[in-house]
């Protein structure tokens, strides 16, 4: 039954990947990846880690996500058009088959072949829940929690610098960048954005 | 399981928690002080103070007699992630070295156009150093992962802080899509590590060595496979270096400076640590990408025009050599005979910083001088303008061109003396060799005629 | 024991430039002239200075003599010394660099013509790195000098040079810069390898000569690190087939580049393959001894046919280079000690007699602007001294018995032919061609009938001239007459490197 | 006088010094030189001739020795002087004839503006070629071979100017011929070294190695060594360089290319005797034969004076080989002697009469001038008789002595030998008659008009007659046996010093008796007489013969190709120099293509790699990210197929 | 918690094994290299490495249930989570400030540094 459970819900995390990667709309990848996390979600909790299965959805579904849709919006993007083939488009499969190829039949070998299957119910273990991860985030781990705030910190000041209200100085900058761009999308090399000296003065 | 901070504890982090504070301070001061050059002078002061500070405690834990007994000291918490060892405190010392010397470019080449995101420029400086440090110290494969990602962060927004320039944004997306995509697949290579050992502890170096065959077996070897390709992408080793001509030449002149040498430290220091997890089976390809390294540095840099792209380009093939010394270690069969190599490494690292700094510095002196001059074109006649600025390009150039066997090569050299030479012998040297001196090439044919006044006549 | 004399006498001329940057005078034109007279008297003094060297060498001892020797700084696991000494091998190439460069000074005013400060400046540190490559006894010191060395040349080349200087400046530079690379990383790691100390315990040192007396590397190892030297140096020398530089960079560069390019800077390499790669690396010498030798045979021959199809002067006089310097590869690779004699020798002699040619060449083309052999002709009418040093010069240059080239090619030519007698057959052929063109060069621009009427107005040599000429012909009397007054100083110390290869054969 | 051997070489090489100086100063003070260097010359000989009395007097060698010269390992060349028989008698040659030479050249010389460059040449010359004979070692003589071969260069293109640079040219075709000798040389003193570990000929003659001297080491070294003495000596194949040599002042072919420095190679084979196999000695007598009769039949019909005499040189030259070759060394000198005395003389007659007829050089245009030069015509004519030899001049003496001893030598070859050597008697005497006929007899076919022919100055013309008088009396030093008893004191000269050297004998040989010697002395008397008179009643009133001669269909093609010298000179242009010349341009093309071409090869090797590299750094990210990518998945699958 | 999830938590502890679920992360995770190879919209790009974290996550899980569900492999997991959002938060930042440079998020737009 749970192996049954565990089989749709893996094929549906890969059919929700697979439309993540190939489908055109970014909006409508945005709701696929989501549906993959859901997925992903119940795995967790069929293997045993109700715990992160919440937080899959809370934070990855509810939040990381919400914020990639946002942004969609925001920018208003469209079905994206199918450009020049590159060499990526043609090898990056291939690559990404051989990697996946690789690691799919090799991994699950080295895993069972490495030790024992899982001890059946031991997984009940006292240290396993709540208090065992607490012990661990905070005690193991605790310089790496603490990095990890440290972490958050940059990250909310990246984020304050690339998002700050822009004084009008640089507007203006930004103004001229925007007036002087050619009007193909792709600007060569050649194409006259403010010198990266100069431009400032 | 016990929840105390020893002073030892204190003592070591001591570098971490003043640049940590320092950050915080500038963050602060620039939240509070009104804004003009009080609010700029504080900033930098902070960060002057806390940059110099955090150098000054590691110079005195590098001038430590015997480190033996802190390390006996250090609490629990610390102990077990936190490595303290002559070699992550001398990598410190470069980074937090590197970072003072960007942060001095930046004092001439931040300008008005910076001014909104002044105090936020500083903290990112700061916790550069930190993430990295943390990065190269780190017992556990997590914490230097949040250490990866702390200075990955910062060093993305630093490059794309000028946000009304395409190229600086083009650089600082480029940069972190690809980095986000290493940083995966250092996480998946830790993750498969944690499937196989059980853990993310990185053993000493010394273990390894004791086994006589370096590396682990399956799971955590795929494991270490891809976590030495996330960090070649870091150190920008071929064929992962293809992020490194864009953002060098899209970034800020100082956050250059920063990047080349300070990532490159960073992640060859970790390189060196992480030696454990190399699995033994890939020691063969290192000499192709060794190879492959310093012939794209030194072919790509042959047709450049731009300063900081040539320097790209030189910094590839540099990664190539640091590559040289780096096999010799992980070959090495004793713990012992790995030191020197490290040190080549580390010694290398710091002179390289040290020149390669120089150049970008007269880059970023000159570019506020004189706009547009960071084309190879821009600097005919530099001699006659500017004569120091020439002088220390070409000493510069030079070096960078002199150098790249000297450190490299010195590893090399040690394996191959009689008492180490049971590991293997240090193939690479003939045939990198032969490649150094194209390098060699590279910069002195595309820097020193031009900065000097070997072509007098041009305007 | 240690003597201030060498210190001395190799950072005078680094003195000398450093007040040639200083000196309040305007760089250029007329006014330079306290430049020049401070640069000749630099240049003379450091002659001077050498001199006591000269007398002070005793030549009975087979070692280092006059040593200095002060730490200079700590690599890693070596500490490196500030070290010079004089020995059999570099004496007579102390001197003969004092002298061209003393010559030189005095010879390059009329030639240089602008930003003569730089040019003197460049000159003198060129002959502080040149001393240094001489003296130095310490691997990294060498190389340090050997650095300073070239990149004065390359400037000298690319600034003072022909139409074609930067090509060929740069050409000379990464000629030699790949050689140097190659040679570096070689000294790194013969640094590396330990010698045995005097209890026994392995002894990290740069020292040249402990490597040279006692270094115990492994035959394989040897024979990587051999050619990394080697390269190097033959790529100096230059040997065929590394040589394409140096016909380049001759023609570019202004006569005293080639007269201290032909004197001296092609002397490091020979001097070099003494040096190092025999005593240190004895097995790998003796293995790639015949295929040197080939080498320098074809340098012989082949230099001597490109040299007679050169149609002008300054081209076919640096082909003759490559001729000449192939006696010396020839000569020391036959590892006995008539071959390393005769190579010294050759190195002494070449050194007079090239500049000789070269400060000939350059004193018609100040007069006509050509050197084009065809526009020449009939010019020992007009100038019979010019006529008199030419012959001369040319003379000893084709190793007339009686002048210095003669010396050396014969023990070169007998210490080889008792190595390998057929090898020496093929090169004893030099010595027809190099008369061939040589004399046929001499034929064309001085004998016959004067054909082009402006060389009718030429104006013979000045006293100058022909004064700084003068020590350059003593020189080919002396070497060519007594050159036992040079061998005897040379041969002890050879007569260590030669036992040090033997040794290894007995092995 | 054992202690004075020095000043025999140093006081010409003064006498140089002084010369170039007072060259140097130009002006009338140019106007001493020649007789200061004659003077030099003349105290020289004084000195010869009294270190060639003591010899004479029993000493059996003088010998002084200096300091080292060349010391390097176990190579020791010192400056050792040594006069035995050998070199005494050679440097009473060069000295004498020298002397008498440099008397004539003060006359030739009188009007030229580099007269004191002339003597200076000369008298280094003389330095040269004392330090040639009298070095005591193999290395000593190669450098007065090279310093004459200098000498002889510098003095044949002394007037580089003339002729379109001619003499240049000329006198570089004798150092480079000579160099190709000296090539030849040096390797033979390779081989003695290594063998005796000496080049001393006292260390050599007494080495124990002597014994181990045999089979194909010491044929090769006497080879070679006998290349040497054909470039300085002008023999097959490297004689080519002579004729051209007479470009230079007629005393310098009197003295150098006639007289002395010519037969230094002579000299050589004669010092070096004891290191000839008699297999090699057969290859000397061969060469020597062959080139005597070739030089001669190329001398019949050439037109110029000094050519002729020049072939004739060249001609003489080889039967002193041809004598060396068959072990009789002493007659080789023999013959060095009077054809020095006559050579020389017939040279400066030559010269008189070039300078007469106004440096006309062509016999064509001459005739009758024995009316004019009386006593150039006199002397001459005993020059001519000595080169022909006729019978009892010193030149017949000489001669017949060679062509005695090839017979008695036995050799294998001994009687084709002998024929080619009495061939070229015959050859001799006609063109030598040829020649003075042309000059002296028949009508004056110069445009008298402008040329007045007058006899030479004195201090020309004593010394011809010193010479001609040497000419004559020349042969009494070597008379043979059959007209004295025990013959001249020169038969047995060279005993001490040439050892017994064996040529190889045919097999089944016996001593010819001596009695057949008179009867072989009247046979060439016959032959020389015969040929004066074939070459006096051909060309009595002219050089008609020639023409009859050419435009004959049967002897057309031998008369071109003895007047185009056997198309030697054109044969080697097309076969050895061009090929070289070839050579040399196909290196310097290749130097520049391909090995230079090579090098800027890689270095655009580089700049495509550069080039390649733009391109696949394209600014996709995604190009960036499949590199990674790719880069990631080789080394996975690397690592998977390792561990697996 | 749904009843669902209360049904089913734990029930495939013994029942689905530890290589299925690798197979599961490492088709996920290539899934998500081909995204990132393939895609010419810079935000799905960015998605894409959402999904090769989760392919990581899930990777971590397994590892930790088979160590008696490690505490230890839960934190990383966690801590994942956190880089991942702060990843996205960058990430997205990053991606307005092209936006305004350019018309689009086509990938094509980021071509301006090359050679």
């Amino acid at each position: 039954m749970a192996f049954t459970v565990f089989l749709i819900l893996a094929l549906g995390a890969v059919a929700f990947s697979a439309n993540v990667v190939f489908g055109r709309n970014p909006a409508i990848c945005a709701v696929h990846l989501v549906g993959a996390f859901f997925c992903l979600s119940g795995i967790y909790l069929l293997i045993g880690f109700p715990f992160l299965a919440a937080i899959q959805l809370m934070v990855y579904a509810g939040a990381i996500m919400v914020l990639f849709l946002f942004v969609i919006m925001l920018l208003d993007l469209r079905r994206e058009e199918p450009g020049p083939r590159a060499m990526s488009t043609l090898l990056g499969p291939l690559f990404a088959a051989g990697i996946g190829g690789v690691l799919a039949v090799v991994l699950p070998r080295l895993a069972v072949s490495d030790r024992n299957a899982p001890v059946p119910g031991a997984g009940a273990s006292a240290s396993s829940g709540g208090r065992g991860m607490a012990e661990s985030l905070f005690g193991t781990n605790l310089l790496a929690f603490e990095a990890a705030s440290v972490f958050l910190l940059a990250g909310i000041v990246a984020v304050v610098v690339l998002a700050k209200r822009q004084r009008r100085a640089h507007r203006e900058i930004l103004l001229q960048a925007r007036g002087r761009r050619p009007g193909t999308p792709t600007g060569g090399p050649s194409a006259p954005v403010a010198g990266v000296g100069g431009g400032a003065r | 399981m016990e929840f105390s901070f020893t002073s030892a504890d204190l003592y070591v982090l001591a570098p971490l928690l003043v640049l940590a504070l320092g950050a915080f301070t500038a963050l602060m001061l620039d939240l509070f002080v009104p804004r003009g050059a009080l609010r700029r002078g504080s900033v930098q002061l902070a960060t002057l103070v806390a940059l110099v500070a955090a150098i000054v405690v590691s110079l005195f834990q590098y001038q430590q007699e015997d480190i033996g007994p802190t390390r006996d000291a250090l609490g629990p918490l610390v102990r077990d992630v936190f490595r303290f060892r002559m070699h992550t405190v001398l990598g410190a010392l470069i980074l937090e070295g590197v970072t003072l010397l960007s942060f001095l470019l930046s004092l001439s080449f931040l300008g008005e156009e910076d001014e909104h995101y002044h105090g936020e420029y500083h903290a990112l400086l700061l916790l550069f150093p930190f993430g990295a440090i943390l990065m190269i110290s780190a017992k556990s494969l997590m914490l230097a992962f949040l250490g990866l990602e702390t200075f990955s962060v910062a060093l993305y927004v630093l490059v794309a802080a000028r946000r009304a320039r395409s190229r600086a944004v083009e650089a600082g997306l480029k940069y972190f899509l690809l980095g986000a995509f290493a940083a995966a697949v250092f996480l998946y290579g830790a993750a498969l590590i944690y499937a196989g050992n059980g853990s993310l502890a990185v053993p000493e170096l010394g273990q390894i060595a004791q086994t006589g065959v370096p590396g682990p077996q399956g799971l955590a070897a795929i494991g270490g496979a891809l976590l030495f390709v996330a960090l070649f992408f870091k150190a920008s080793v071929a064929p992962f270096h293809m992020w490194t001509p864009d953002v060098y030449e899209g970034a800020p002149t100082p956050i250059t400076a920063l990047m080349s040498t300070g990532t490159k430290t960073a992640a060859f220091v970790l390189l060196c640590m992480l030696a454990p997890f190399i699995p033994h089976e890939i020691l063969p390809l290192i000499p192709v990408l060794t190879v492959a390294s310093i012939l794209v540095g030194n072919v790509g840099a042959l047709l450049q025009t731009d300063l900081k792209r040539l320097l790209a380009y030189s910094g590839i093939a540099h990664a190539g050599y640091l590559l040289v010394a780096y096999s010799v270690m992980v070959t090495s069969s004793q713990a012992g005979a790995m030191v020197a190599p490290l040190r080549a490494i580390l010694y290398y690292l710091a002179i390289y910083g040290v020149t390669n700094l120089a150049a970008l510095g007269v880059v970023a002196w000159l570019e506020r001088r004189e706009p547009g001059i960071v084309t190879l074109d821009g600097l005919r006649g530099l001699w006659r303008r500017n004569p120091f600025a020439a002088l220390v390009l070409a000493v510069a150039a030079l070096s960078l061109a002199g150098i790249p066997p000297t450190a490299g090569f010195w590893a090399s050299t040690r394996s191959s003396s009689p008492r180490s030479s049971r590991a293997r012998s240090p193939w690479p040297s003939s045939r990198s060799s032969a490649r150094s001196s194209a390098s060699t090439t590279t910069c002195a044919s595309s820097c020193t005629p031009s900065s000097c006044p070997a072509r007098p006549r041009s305007p | 024991m240690d003597s201030p004399l060498l210190p001395i006498l190799t950072f005078l001329p680094l003195l000398g430039a450093i007040l040639v940057l200083v000196l309040p005078a305007r760089g250029e034109g007329e006014a330079a002239t306290p430049l020049w007279r401070l640069a000749q008297g630099i240049g003379l003094l450091t002659f001077l200075v050498s001199i006591p060297v000269w007398t002070g060498f005793d030549p009975d001892v087979a070692g280092p003599q006059l040593g200095f020797s002060v730490p200079w700084f700590h690599l890693n696991y070596v500490d490196v010394r500030m070290s010079l000494a004089v020995d059999g091998l570099s004496i007579l190439l102390v001197m003969l660099t004092t002298l061209i460069m003393a010559v030189v000074f005095f010879s390059a005013r009329s030639h240089v013509g602008r930003r003569d400060r730089e040019f003197l400046f460049w000159l003198l540190l060129m002959e502080c790195g040149m001393l240094g490559v001489f003296l130095a006894t310490d691997f990294f010191v060498f190389y340090v000098f050997w650095e300073v060395m070239l990149i004065p040349l390359y400037f000298v080349i690319g600034i003072w040079g022909g139409a074609r200087r930067l090509y060929a400046s740069i050409k000379f530079f990464l000629y030699t810069m790949a050689g140097s690379v190659l040679m570096l990383l070689a000294i790194i790691w013969i640094t590396g390898m330990p010698l045995a100390g005097a209890d026994g315990r392995d002894v990290f040192t740069s020292d040249i000569l402990a490597h040279a007396a006692q270094s115990n590397i492994p035959p394989e190892i040897q024979t990587w690190l051999f050619l990394a030297f080697a390269v190097a140096f033959l790529i100096k020398v230059p040997a065929f087939p590394f040589h394409t530089w140096l016909p380049d960079a001759h023609v570019e560069a202004p006569t005293s580049g080639s007269v201290v390019l032909a004197g001296v800077l092609l002397k490091m390499g020979t001097y070099g393959l003494i040096r190092f790669c025999l005593p240190i690396f004895p097995d790998a010498t003796r293995f790639f001894a015949p295929w040197l030798m080939l080498i320098g045979v074809i340098g012989i021959v082949y230099g001597a046919w490109l040299a007679w199809a050169q149609s002008d002067m300054k081209k076919l006089v640096a082909y003759s280079s490559i001729s000449h310097l192939g006696y010396i590869v020839l000569g020391t690779f036959a590892l006995n000690a008539k071959g390393l004699q005769g190579s010294v020798i050759q190195m002494v002699s070449h050194g007079v007699a090239t500049p000789a040619l070269f400060l000939l060449v350059g004193m018609v083309y100040e007069r006509r602007h050509t050197r084009a052999i065809a526009d020449y002709g009939g010019v020992a009418k007009v100038m019979p001294r010019y006529a008199f040093f030419l012959v001369l010069a040319t003379l000893a240059s084709v190793g007339l018995p009686g002048l210095s080239g003669f010396i050396g090619e014969f023990t070169i030519l007998l210490g080889s032919f008792m190595a390998n007698s057929w090898l020496t057959a093929v090169a004893a052929l030099g010595v027809v061609f190099g008369a061939v063109y040589m004399l046929s060069m001499v034929r064309r621009v001085l004998f016959g009938p004067i054909r082009n009427e402006e060389n009718r107005g030429l104006k013979d040599l000045s006293a100058r001239e022909c004064l700084v000429l003068a020590p350059l012909v003593i020189l080919f009397f002396w070497i060519g007459v007594s050159p036992t007054t040079f061998t005897s100083r040379t041969a002890k110390t050879l007569a260590q490197i030669q036992a040090r290869v033997d040794a290894s054969g007995q092995r | 006088m054992q202690d004075l051997l020095w000043a025999i070489p140093l006081l010409p090489l003064l006498g140089a010094v002084v010369c170039g100086l007072l060259h140097a100063r130009g002006g009338g003070a140019r106007r001493l030189a020649g007789p200061v260097a004659t003077l030099a010359v003349g105290a020289s000989f004084v000195l010869s001739v009294l270190a060639f009395l003591e010899v004479r007097s029993g000493h059996e060698a003088l010998r002084q020795l200096g300091g080292d010269w060349i010391a390097v390992d176990t190579l020791r060349v010192g400056f050792d002087l040594t006069l035995d028989r050998l070199s005494g008698f050679m440097m009473l040659i060069v000295a004498g004839v020298g002397f008498l030479i440099h008397v004539y050249s003060i006359g030739y010389m009188a009007h030229d503006e580099g007269k004191a460059r002339f003597f200076a040449y000369l008298n280094l010359f003389v330095f040269s070629m004392s330090v040639l004979v009298l070095g005591g070692s193999f290395a000593l003589l190669f450098v007065g071979w090279e310093g004459v071969g200098l000498m002889s260069y510098l003095l044949i293109g002394f007037w580089y100017d003339r002729d379109d640079g001619w003499p240049a040219k000329a006198g570089q075709k004798a150092f480079v011929a000579n160099r190709v000798g000296d090539f030849g040389f040096l390797l033979g003193m390779f081989l003695l070294f290594g063998h005796f570990g000496t080049l001393d000929y006292a260390g050599i003659l007494e080495s124990d190695a002597m014994g181990t001297w045999t089979g194909g080491l010491a044929m090769g070294a006497a080879l070679l060594l006998f290349l040497g003495a054909t470039g300085k000596s002008a023999q097959i194949p490297l004689f080519v360089w002579l004729p051209d040599a007479m470009a230079g002042p007629t005393p310098v072919s009197a003295l150098i290319h006639a007289a002395t420095m010519v037969t230094a190679g002579v000299y050589m084979v004669c010092r070096a005797s004891f290191l000839f196999p008699p297999e090699a000695l057969l290859v000397v007598a061969w060469i020597g034969g062959i080139t005597a009769f070739v030089a001669a039949t190329m001398a019949l019909f050439q037109r110029e004076l000094k050519k002729v005499l020049a072939y004739s040189t060249v001609s003489q030259l080889g039967y002193m080989f041809l004598a060396c070759g068959c072990g009789a060394f002493s007659a080789a000198i023999f013959h060095v002697g009077t054809h020095a005395f006559f050579k020389a003389l017939l040279f400066l007659g030559a010269g008189s009469v070039i300078h007469g007829m106004h440096e006309e050089n062509d016999a064509f245009k001459m005739g009758g001038l024995r009316r004019h030069m009386p006593w150039t015509h006199l002397t001459f004519l005993v020059g001519s008789l000595c080169l022909a030899g006729f019978p009892l001049t010193s030149g017949f003496f000489s001669k017949d002595e060679i062509l005695w001893k090839t017979v008695e030598a036995g050799s294998p070859a001994a009687w084709a030998l002998w024929t080619l050597g009495a061939a070229t008697a015959a050859l001799t005497a006609f063109y030598t008659f040829r020649l003075y006929s042309l000059i002296f007899l028949g009508g004056e076919r110069f445009d008298a008009a402008h040329v007045h022919p007058h006899e030479s100055p004195r201090l020309m013309t004593v010394p011809l007659a010193l010479l001609a008088a040497l000419s004559l009396v020349g042969g009494l030093m070597g008379l043979p046996a059959w007209l004295v008893h025990e013959g001249g004191w020169m038969h047995h000269w060279l005993e001490p010093v040439v050892m017994q050297v064996q040529p190889l004998h045919a097999a089944g040989y016996e001593p010819v008796d001596h009695h057949a010697e008179l009867w072989f002395a009247l046979a060439s008397g016959a032959i020389a007489v015969v040929g004066i008179l074939l070459g006096v009643a051909a060309y009595r009133r002219g050089p008609a013969l020639d023409g009859r001669l050419e435009r004959s269909r049967l002897t057309g093609p031998a008369y071109q190709l003895f007047f185009g010298k056997w198309f030697v000179d054109e044969i080697y242009e097309l076969f050895i120099l061009a090929p070289l010349a070839l050579l040399s341009r196909l290196c310097a093309w290749f130097d520049l293509a391909v090995v230079d071409g090579l090098v800027n090869r890689v270095g655009q090797g580089f700049r495509e790699l550069g080039r390649v590299n733009r391109r696949v750094q394209d600014g996709r990210l995604q190009s960036y990210a499949l590199w990674m990518a790719g880069g990631t998945a080789v080394l996975l699958a690397w690592l998977v197929i390792q561990i697996m | 918690m749904t009843p669902l999830a209360t049904l089913l938590q734990g029930a495939g502890m013994d029942q689905i094994p530890t290589g299925h679920l690798m197979i599961l992360a490492a088709v996920l995770f290539a899934l998500g290299v081909v995204g990132f190879l393939i895609r010419r919209n810079l935000i799905v790009v960015f998605m894409s490495i959402e999904l090769m974290l989760n392919a990581t996550n899930l990777t971590f899980l397994a590892a930790a249930r088979e160590r008696n569900l490690d505490p230890d492999g839960q934190v990383y997991a966690i801590l994942v989570i956190t880089v991942a959002a702060v990843e996205a938060a960058v990430g997205l930042a990053l991606l307005i400030s092209f936006f305004r440079l350019k018309t689009g998020l086509d990938v094509d737009e980021a071509r301006e540094l090359e050679g």
